[in-house]
């Protein structure tokens, strides 16, 4: 992705191709929710859909030096690191085709030459493996980056909070990134999160920021900071991304212990898509009509996957046995 | 007595304890649900429910949500548990294990033992296992030969409502750590279960089917695909013996050991992954103990050395079917 | 041990028998020094000598009521927490008539009667146990606390992190005490703890202080609060305890990565029994003799104790099996 | 070729291939030593001293010390590992594993399967096994049959300094994770160690014993005693083929196979507990593959049902002995 001048002073390329990420998630994930509900997609699966705009405003700027680690909520990552959404869909879908050959699915979608270190079954496994990309990183002198993307129920297990002190005492090139959506599955991050994680970071002696999770703009700046100093061997920091999942904590789930019209609320204010467009076409930058132009690509980019998904043949049963080691 | 599912059986027999015993106390993720939310409370009983209903008649004192700290959570349960209570925690998936297997193999487990039998450790760790809702290789391993492994721990299976309750609450009144394994794919699977409480023994296998050509030692899920090989076989005139552990440890030798001297053939069923697995182990017992009985090599049917593969079509072919066990008994039988 | 007024209007006997806990450490740990450089002694061994002031600065503070989890360093806490010392030495020696039957040794001493839930072998598995401890009592509401003691390397382990989140989210009565005598093995812990421990523990919005820990009196103060905001329902609390130990890491190690000199200067100018007995003394509330006589019958107490420990017998085979189960 | 110890050919193994491959990095507590304290630097080169001296060559960038936080560091070896650094992380002893054993078996052990076989994780876990020291439960366990359970891993069991120095240079090589057991008990065991770099292929048997009466399979430690046996019952002309697996997964299944059905009778001795143990494990193996070359039941010696006891009197009568492997081969002799 181009990268840009000043977080304020964007170029009109970097921030249509930053919308179209955003969007491509957002589309993506909407249809999934709709693949699911009828019956096409197997397994489970945990929509990234409402927190667009933490994603794309630190991925987009990464390049290929840099990794991310992900979470079982991982499509938004993803797409914002690059992946392929054609061989996303078809891993969704178990099918041959997909990014990982129909043998990982949702929860474990990844894309190691992209740099996607895969979404993560394991709560709280990613922060040790970002730890590690960003020690090759620094050994291998490659300039390289790695962010750890974790959720606010997963900012209480014990492996991420080891890794705040690794990453601090090895001096290593890596941001920890907390999605705080207020949930962890049914469980408000308000009551299991004790004291803040700003603070958090704080004693571990990491520099850390809260940051508005719907203001696409806000992450970039703080994500721009922390990467810098990152790539500047500074170290590591840490982001508490403050923002809200539309969906359920996975398909199928009732959201019975959500606020009544908390999800309407949210997508009528605080949506980070119509944010960022209300901001860009107050900027002049961009008009609304090429917006929707941009959208009617996408739903027709995702449309194609979808149909190049149902068409991908199953892995011949044979596959179960392959890929276990490189040689055995 | 009633129809009731797995998942019900289960949830009576905690209800059931939690009513007996002001000590039992249940804690996990969501065990209640909603906590600290501004929705609905008593959200989700668990992943699965199995929990549901606890929390509005015991209280959040008794039915207990937690961070997703499993260390320290589950540790807590065994901590409290030396210090008098007799907590029921739950490990989500046993793939979880990886984050907390120590307060678990290296604390519960062996605190007796340590201490010189000055202590004694009641805890339940409740988890969920095994492969067939896609979930894939991070949340379908089944494990429990890892904790079958860990001398101190005790380790249950059940395969029916029926002895899912009773294992419960043996488990829950026993003075030893249980790992109580729960397959995933038979939550919804209904059994006629007593109103009332009552135990299933540990170490007491259960025998499902009788024959007297082939013995099948199964555990959990491959019981019922044992069953429905031994009913179709029976039409053929093969006679098949099925033998449910119930526990692996403790292990019913005795059960498995008269099966085999009847039979002279004996096919182990395991979800597991191969390698140091049940079946290795069932195949140990029987050549080292009922050698002389044996009339035909010991033949065993697992899941491959690969993790689990998340497509419908891997899946499908990663576990034991009963198409596969079927054909293995007759080319037994051929031999 | 009979409670005090105010932490500075100790009582005479309170006094007394606080120091005779930390001179009982002193010289049992001295003892096992010695028997251990004469082969007398199997295994592993981590000595406490030096720190005395922590263990029965807090424990002295504890009733049967409460519980602590120790560390690999565990002979002190035992002794703090009431463990019969003659069962100790025959637990260290692997006799039948230790207080573990000879099954634990020095790394997993215990006596859960006493409310002594064992030494640790693994760094960081006492917090979450400490945890438990605490939930019983306050489910059983028996007005109990539970005390953690843990290394500065052990702040380092998620399970002691995670422990701090779960005691403030339940609310429990437990109080993290971090032993810091600058040394995890041979690494310091300067070194290996980035941030403070104090700014940990407001990172989980937990109170906390830095003590002394060479000087009874300010541990005696800090645990005092501690101890009683959460007997008062008040929540969990961290100490970080500043000490050191007098021994290597584990008997046998050369301690080449100390200063020279180090140790030297320590027991000249910090040693937390002489700043004990020259603050009391001080008081004239007891005089330097009662201490010396006090030394002179604690030491026959651990000579008896060396002796009933050579003299008992060594557990039989058959005791391999047994104690595995409560039943099988 | 030279006499040096295992401990001194782990060294070399390691100190070559960093001399080799600049990607390779050493990391572990005190794998150095003396990180931040007042004095000596590289003080302790490891609790056992395995990697003393390489800090000194290879600088800090390359032998990292580390904090005590295992899933952080073992996860941060496995993560780089994918990103193209060979790590060689040190678990101090196995007893440790269960607070980080999800970054090695959910993590490590299942990328390349989960990603489709688009990742390589070339992760070599160094650690500490066994008894006989008097380190009691927490610090003696052997705990691999928990690691050859599960796919996607190698594990290496090296009995000899010549098998630990090419053991250990064919796992840095390897692209796949290895757990790499050093037993405890043989670090100052001496032997012939060639100067220069050399492999042992994973899934190669070694023979070190060739008679024709009785096979024992051994594991580790154990294979020592197995020589000793054999050498003792040579004198009384009984003949004992020993096989030492030297890693477990891959196992070695042939050799194993064709020493049975040249013997007919076969005992396997194993330090682990018995419950789906590496002895479970080549027992089915045998009774399932080699059914019909056997004379005699399958005999297994291993650790009992308990976990390692403290009291020297204790754990001697614990651990297999080279008296009662005697003792069981001259048993399946007569029978
Ligand atoms: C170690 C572990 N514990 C529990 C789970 C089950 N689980 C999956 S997602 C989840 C909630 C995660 O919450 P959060 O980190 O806030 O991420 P979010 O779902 O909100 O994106 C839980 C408990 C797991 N996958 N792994
Ligand atoms: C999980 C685990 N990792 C490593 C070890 C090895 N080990 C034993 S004690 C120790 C150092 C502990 O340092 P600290 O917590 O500061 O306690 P101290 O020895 O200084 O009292 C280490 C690394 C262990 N026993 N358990
Ligand atoms: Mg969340
Ligand atoms: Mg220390």
């Amino acid at each position: 992705m181009p990268d840009a001048e000043t977080p304020l002073q964007h170029s009109r390329d970097f921030l249509l191709e930053a919308y179209r990420r955003m969007a491509t998630i957002r589309r993506f994930e909407e249809r999934v929710h709709e693949l699911f509900a009828a019956g096409k997609l197997p397994g489970f699966v945990h929509l990234y859909a409402g927190e667009e705009a933490s994603a794309v405003g630190i991925c987009s700027q990464l390049d290929e030096r840099d990794a991310i680690t992900s979470t079982h909520r991982g499509h938004g990552h993803c797409i914002a690191k690059g992946c392929d959404v054609t061989g996303m869909m078809k891993e969704l879908y178990g099918k041959a085709g997909g990014l990982c050959a129909g043998k990982g699915g949702s929860m474990h979608i990844a894309d190691v030459d992209k740099g996607m270190l895969g979404a993560n079954g394991i709560v709280g496994g990613g922060p040790p493996l970002a730890c590690g990309a960003a020690l090759a990183a620094k050994t291998l002198k490659t300039g390289g980056v790695a962010v750890a993307f974790v959720g606010d129920g997963g900012s209480n297990q014990g492996t991420t909070l080891e890794s705040y002190n690794l990453a601090k005492v090895w001096n290593l090139p890596v941001i920890f990134v907390i999605e705080d959506n207020g949930y962890a599955e049914s469980t408000a991050s308000a009551w299991s999160v004790a004291g803040s994680q700003v603070g958090r970071a704080a004693g571990f002696g990491m520099p850390a920021r809260e940051v508005d999770g719907f203001d696409f703009f806000a992450v970039y700046d703080a994500a721009r900071e922390a990467i810098g100093r990152a790539r500047a061997g500074g170290g590591p920091s840490l982001l508490h991304v403050k923002l809200a999942r539309y969906f359920g904590h996975f398909e199928g789930d009732a959201m019975t212990y959500r606020a009544p019209g908390e999800i309407e609320r949210l997508r009528a204010e605080q949506d980070c898509l119509a944010r960022f467009r209300k901001r860009v076409a107050a900027s002049g930058l961009i008009e609304e009509g090429e917006f929707a132009a941009l959208e009617r690509e996408i739903a027709d980019e995702i449309e194609a996957a979808v149909a190049a998904a149902e068409e991908d043949a199953m892995p011949p049963p044979e596959a179960v046995l392959t890929d276990v080691y490189v040689s055995y | 007595m009633a129809r009731k599912t797995y998942r019900e059986a289960l949830n009576e027999a905690l209800r059931l304890e939690m009513r007996r015993d002001p000590t039992v106390i249940v804690m996990g993720e969501d065990n209640a649900g909603g906590m600290g939310a501004p929705g609905e409370d008593d959200a989700w009983g668990g992943v699965m429910g199995v929990t549901k209903g606890l929390m509005p008649e015991f209280g959040r004192e008794r039915v207990l949500d937690t961070p997703i700290s499993e260390s320290a959570f589950i540790g807590a349960a065994v901590g409290a548990a030396v210090m008098g209570l007799r907590p029921v925690a739950e490990l989500m998936f046993v793939d979880f294990m990886g984050v907390c297997f120590d307060q678990i193999f290296n604390q519960a487990a062996k605190f007796r033992y340590m201490f010189g039998g000055r202590a004694k450790t009641p805890v339940v760790i409740r988890t969920m296992y095994g492969g067939g809702l896609r979930a894939a290789s991070q949340h379908s391993q089944c494990l429990y030969p890892l904790f079958t492994h860990i001398p101190g721990l005790k380790v249950a299976l059940p395969a029916t409502p029926y002895d899912a309750k009773g294992l419960m609450i043996q488990a829950i009144r026993d003075d030893d750590p249980v790992i109580f394994f729960e397959h995933k794919a038979l939550y919804d699977l209904p059994g006629e279960v007593p109103d009332e409480a009552y135990t299933v023994p540990f170490g007491e296998a259960s025998i499902t089917r009788e024959g007297k050509d082939v013995t099948i030692v199964a555990f959990g899920r491959m019981v019922h695909l044992a069953n429905e090989v031994a009913d179709r076989l029976r039409r053929d005139k093969i006679g098949v013996t099925v033998v449910d552990p119930r526990t692996t440890s403790p292990l019913d030798e005795e059960t498995i050991l008269d099966a085999v001297a009847e039979t002279g053939r004996v096919v182990i069923v395991d979800e597991a992954h191969p390698r140091c697995s049940m079946a290795a182990d069932i195949a140990r017992l029987v050549a080292e103990q009922a050698f002389d009985d044996l009339k035909a090599p010991i033949r065993t049917l697992t899941a491959p050395h690969t993790p689990v593969p998340f497509s419908p079509a891997l899946e499908d072919a990663y576990l034991p079917s009963a198409a596969r066990l079927e054909e293995m008994v007759r080319s037994l039988m051929r031999a």
